[in-house]
């Protein structure tokens, strides 16, 4: 039970990310990337989709036949996805204006379509939440990233005008690299595919550090056994 | 899909590669004089200190990706880019300015997509245009031409093509080239005489053979085509004469020395037409109403993209061969 | 007229859907592996993009407005899509088959595609008449096209180079995207 | 076979409108709850961007409620033209103790590098610059969207100007012998801010009567 755990939030966050891996919500996740606040305020309202459609996917799901499967989840997604945007506006306003419509297309993000019809379908309530929990949280980790890296290389600062999602946040704005002229380049839509391009390269860089990695352990133990049996 | 790979330089080739690319880096000579005189030191300075980092930035990949350093090296290429961008900054641009493109230019340009004769953008010109996007104001700051200081001290900044966009609308045309004789009469003091060097080092790159004509003369002559059918004699609403066109901006260093780079431009007779029309038709769209002064790059990087897609419809069909 | 014209090129070229305004990239950097491909998903999309334009634009004045449930209008119009979608793959098995095999496969990763979504809302957005809709829809769709098939041919020309280890497959891609995207800035200030 | 056919369409499609009503049921739940507040967010955000141009301090009614539309064809004003409006646009007056103390008028200045740039200008009964925002343009990013006031402060360098201050020849860039400030590099976007804002405090003097009368 634990180790499933583990592993559900290993593939997420990691081996099977949606955004770095599956390539999948790559519109909104591209486009809403210019600051961190942006990027945070579209990650908490992803993650809340999908753990909440992942939930009522997977507490109705011998309700529903194969037949109406896709209308039925389309429509749980539709109805949370509203909820998100109408809560949006009555509590986040100045955010809801600055990325309003990334929320409602957040119902054609693949990567929730894609939980609800190949996992919640077949696991208990809890775990399919936990599952969109973490998948959120992948999806959610990658965008903040490259907000972050977007706005420090953009303006040299992080976290300005966190208080559009955050009210205590209004003087959470750091200037990381103090009389730094902006690049602007990272601003506009070419510096988010580029970025995003580079996020797809470290991560196969990592991964193949990894393995070398592994593969050097493995013949260090190979050897290490095989001296060990010759010595015998 | 047949696309002509060009094979990586092999001994003999690497010796005509790099001799091509000396035959063009000579050719650039003559408007390089025209930039210094004028617009003084700023161009050489700005020359070899890209050509510095070029190099630099050439070995850390090749080190890094374990390839032979002198090999590679020695075509040439690093030296060509480094010049071509050179030629197209403002000369007064800043160190930091010209470091930032020739690193998009060497690195993520020509060697995320494996170096020389792979690239699919031409790389002075991503260089040109991230700069000219990240840093539009020290992209548009040209120095005064020499000696005429006092004349357009006012206009600081600036070249001729900036400041018909700025006062256009405000006057005729032939207000604007009366009020501002520093200028020059057709396209801005000096820049006729840069644009003319260029055209002659593009002159002897074609005698030599090391460029086709198809892709110069298409690209000119859309220009002049897109320029004369909307010059209307000189109202306020009009795009600037031929002229201007021909022999303002980066011109003819487009024409002769960026969208005739083998590597990215279109590979068959009638795609380079096509993509040379192309070039030159986006470029006096950018220029009269985009945002930017210059679209020659833009126009270039658009062009490139273009390329593989017109090769594949203009390839010629085997019963033509045979 | 030239109101219209407007329309067309700041859809297709100033605000490109996907190169500038992010919309429908998982069908462009999913379908855009060969030129066929890319070619047949093009067509297909225009189809549904400016019918779904449409649609959606007479959905919400005739039946949101009146009722006053324009907060519903995300339900609204992926039901509306799903519908269409469905009802165009019926349409195009019964009249023509053989588009129906070409154009068939693609229609249901339509539904998926967010610039379809996109689009409805934009278009409720700029308050555009049902004309202009139609035009936007369709401007966004050849925009899409455009630069869905040169990326295909762009694609095979890639697939030769040399790329360095960590960077192929979508890295590159995606960098590709960028530079096509920095080429379209210059259009920036068109319209 | 066919009543079991149409059996299980009845229940997938007796199903099919359970979820669907549930749904709806929830939605409106939310939507009942959430609705006053978004509508009260909504005023505030537009109240607070009208009040950044015409403070609070200097009026006591709602600028929202007291608005009226400038309509591009009426000839009830005069040099309608200095305005460079397209279409028809909201104006808002404000009052302190019911009487007239400024407007705030909406005009486009056509002449941008780009095209034109929609502003809002507020201006008290004094003929004195309240405020000045950019609403809509086009500019080069980095060179002419600078009058925008979420990437430089210049367009508050019109505060507490006038008609008299400075004189009608100085509402131009330092580069044509004005006052104003031009950013480095780029001129025409500033000058046709500039212009354009003096024409609309000329509109204002010409109309003031007719237009606080409303």
């Amino acid at each position: 039970m634990n180790k499933n755990l583990t592993s559900i939030s290993k593939q997420a966050l990691w081996q099977n990310n949606p955004a770095l891996v599956q390539l999948l919500g790559l519109c909104p996740l591209l486009a809403v990337s210019a600051s961190v606040v942006n990027a945070l305020g579209l990650a908490l309202a992803t993650t809340m989709v999908l753990i909440f459609s992942n939930l009522i996917v997977s507490l109705i799901r011998h309700q529903v036949t194969d037949a109406i499967r896709l209308p039925v989840f389309v429509l749980i997604i539709a109805s949370f996805v509203t909820c998100a945007e109408l809560l949006m506006q009555a509590y986040a306003y100045s955010l809801y204006l600055s990325i309003g419509i990334f929320i409602p297309l957040i119902v054609t993000n693949c990567a929730i379509l894609g939980r609800a019809v190949t996992f919640a379908v077949k696991n208990s309530p809890l775990i399919s939440a936990f599952d969109g929990l973490m998948m959120g949280l992948g999806f959610s980790s990658i965008l903040i990233l490259l907000g972050a890296l977007r706005e420090l290389f953009g303006t040299g600062k992080l976290f300005a005008n966190m208080d559009i999602l955050l009210p205590m946040a209004s003087n959470w704005e750091i200037t990381i690299l103090p009389n730094y002229s902006g690049f602007l380049f990272a601003l506009l839509p070419p510096g988010a595919f580029l970025f995003m391009g580079m996020l797809l390269a470290l991560k196969n860089f990592i991964d193949k550090q990894l393995a070398d990695s592994i593969t050097k352990h493995q013949n260090a133990q190979q050897m290490a056994s095989r001296f060990a049996k010759d010595m015998s | 899909m047949a696309v002509k790979k060009i094979k990586l330089p092999t001994k003999l080739k690497a010796f005509s590669t790099s001799l091509i690319m000396l035959w063009v880096l000579a050719a650039c000579i003559p408007g390089l004089v025209a930039l210094t005189v004028f617009f003084g030191w700023g161009s050489i300075i700005n020359i070899i200190w890209l050509g510095i980092w070029a190099l630099l930035f050439e070995s850390m990949v090749l080190v890094f990706r374990k390839r032979p350093l002198g090999f590679y090296l020695k075509d040439y290429s690093a030296l060509v880019t480094a010049v071509l961008l050179g030629l197209c900054i403002p000369p007064s641009s800043p160190w930091w300015l010209s470091l930032t493109g020739i690193f998009f230019a060497i690195v993520i340009a020509k060697h995320l997509y494996g170096g020389l004769g792979q690239n699919l953008f031409n790389p002075a010109m991503v260089a040109y245009a991230v700069l000219l996007i990240a840093f539009p104001l020290e992209m548009t700051n040209w120095t005064i031409p020499l000696g005429i200081e006092q004349e357009i001290d006012a206009y600081t900044g600036a070249t001729a093509l900036d400041l018909f966009r700025n006062e256009r609308g405000a006057m005729l045309v032939n207000e604007f080239w009366s009020q501002h004789s520093a200028f020059g009469t057709l396209s801005g003091i000096g820049w006729e005489w840069v644009n003319g060097g260029f055209l002659l080092g593009g002159l002897v790159l074609l005698y030599k053979r090391i460029i086709g004509w198809q892709i110069p003369v298409a690209m000119l002559g859309s220009l002049l085509l897109m320029s004369a059918l909307f010059y209307d004699g000189g109202s306020s609403a009009s795009g600037g004469s031929p002229f201007m066109h021909l022999f303002g901006g980066g011109t003819m260093l487009g024409a002769f020395f960026i969208a005739t780079d083998p590597v990215t431009a279109s590979t068959t007779p009638k795609g380079r037409l096509i993509y040379g029309a192309l070039i030159g038709i986006v470029t006096y769209i950018i220029r009269v109403w985009g945002a930017y002064p210059d679209g020659i790059a833009f126009a270039v990087l658009l062009g490139n993209f273009t390329a593989p897609f017109i090769d594949y419809y203009t390839q010629p069909t085997p019963s033509q061969h045979a | 007229m030239s109101e219209l014209i407007i329309i067309l090129i700041s859809a297709i070229l100033v605000n490109n859907f996907v190169l500038v305004q992010f919309l429908g990239l998982c069908p462009f950097m999913g379908s855009s592996n060969k030129i066929e491909t890319a070619i047949g998903m093009s067509a297909a999309t225009t189809f549904v993009l400016t019918l779904a334009s449409m649609v959606s634009y007479l959905v919400y004045q005739y039946l949101l407005v009146p009722l006053d449930i324009t907060w519903l209008r995300t339900i609204a119009f992926i039901v509306v899509i799903a519908a269409l979608v469905n009802f165009t793959e019926i349409l195009m098995l019964k009249t023509s088959p053989l588009l129906h095999k070409v154009l068939g496969i693609f229609l249901p990763l339509i539904t998926t595609n967010c610039a379809v979504l996109g689009v409805a809302l934009l278009n409720i957005n700029a308050g555009n008449s049902f004309v202009e809709s139609a035009f936007y829809g369709f401007g966004a769709a050849l925009g899409f096209s455009l630069v869905l098939v040169l990326f295909a041919a762009l694609r095979e020309k890639l697939n030769l180079a040399d790329v360095p280890a960590p960077f192929q497959g979508p890295s590159i891609a995606m960098i590709t995207a960028a530079l096509m995207s920095l080429a379209f800035m210059g259009f920036t200030g068109l319209v | 076979m066919p009543s079991e056919l149409r059996h299980s369409i009845l229940l997938n499609t007796g199903r099919l409108a359970g979820f669907a009503i549930a749904a709806a049921i929830i939605l409106s739940l939310v939507y009942a709850l959430t609705e006053t507040r978004i509508t009260n967010q909504m005023l505030a955000a537009q109240r607070q961007a009208l009040n950044s141009i015409f403070p609070a301090s200097e009026h006591d009614n709602d600028l929202i409620s007291d608005s009226f539309i400038i309509d591009i064809n009426s000839s009830e004003y005069s040099n309608l033209e200095l305005l460079g409006l397209r279409e028809n646009s909201h104006a808002y007056v404000a009052r302190k103790n019911m009487q007239p103390s400024g407007l705030i008028l909406p005009f486009v200045a056509r002449d941008g590098y780009n095209g034109d740039i929609d502003l809002l200008l507020g201006v008290s009964i004094e003929g004195l610059v309240t405020g000045l925002r950019v609403t809509a343009h086009r500019e080069t990013p980095g060179l002419g969207d600078l009058i925008d006031l979420r990437v430089s402060d210049w367009i508050l360098s019109f505060n507490n100007r006038s008609l008299v201050n400075p004189e009608l020849s100085g509402w131009t860039v330092r580069k044509n012998a004005g006052v104003f400030d031009q950013f480095t590099g780029a001129t025409i976007t500033p000058r046709a801010v500039t212009v354009a804002t003096a024409k609309a405090l000329e509109f204002f003097e010409e109309n003031k009567s007719r237009l606080l009368s409303l």
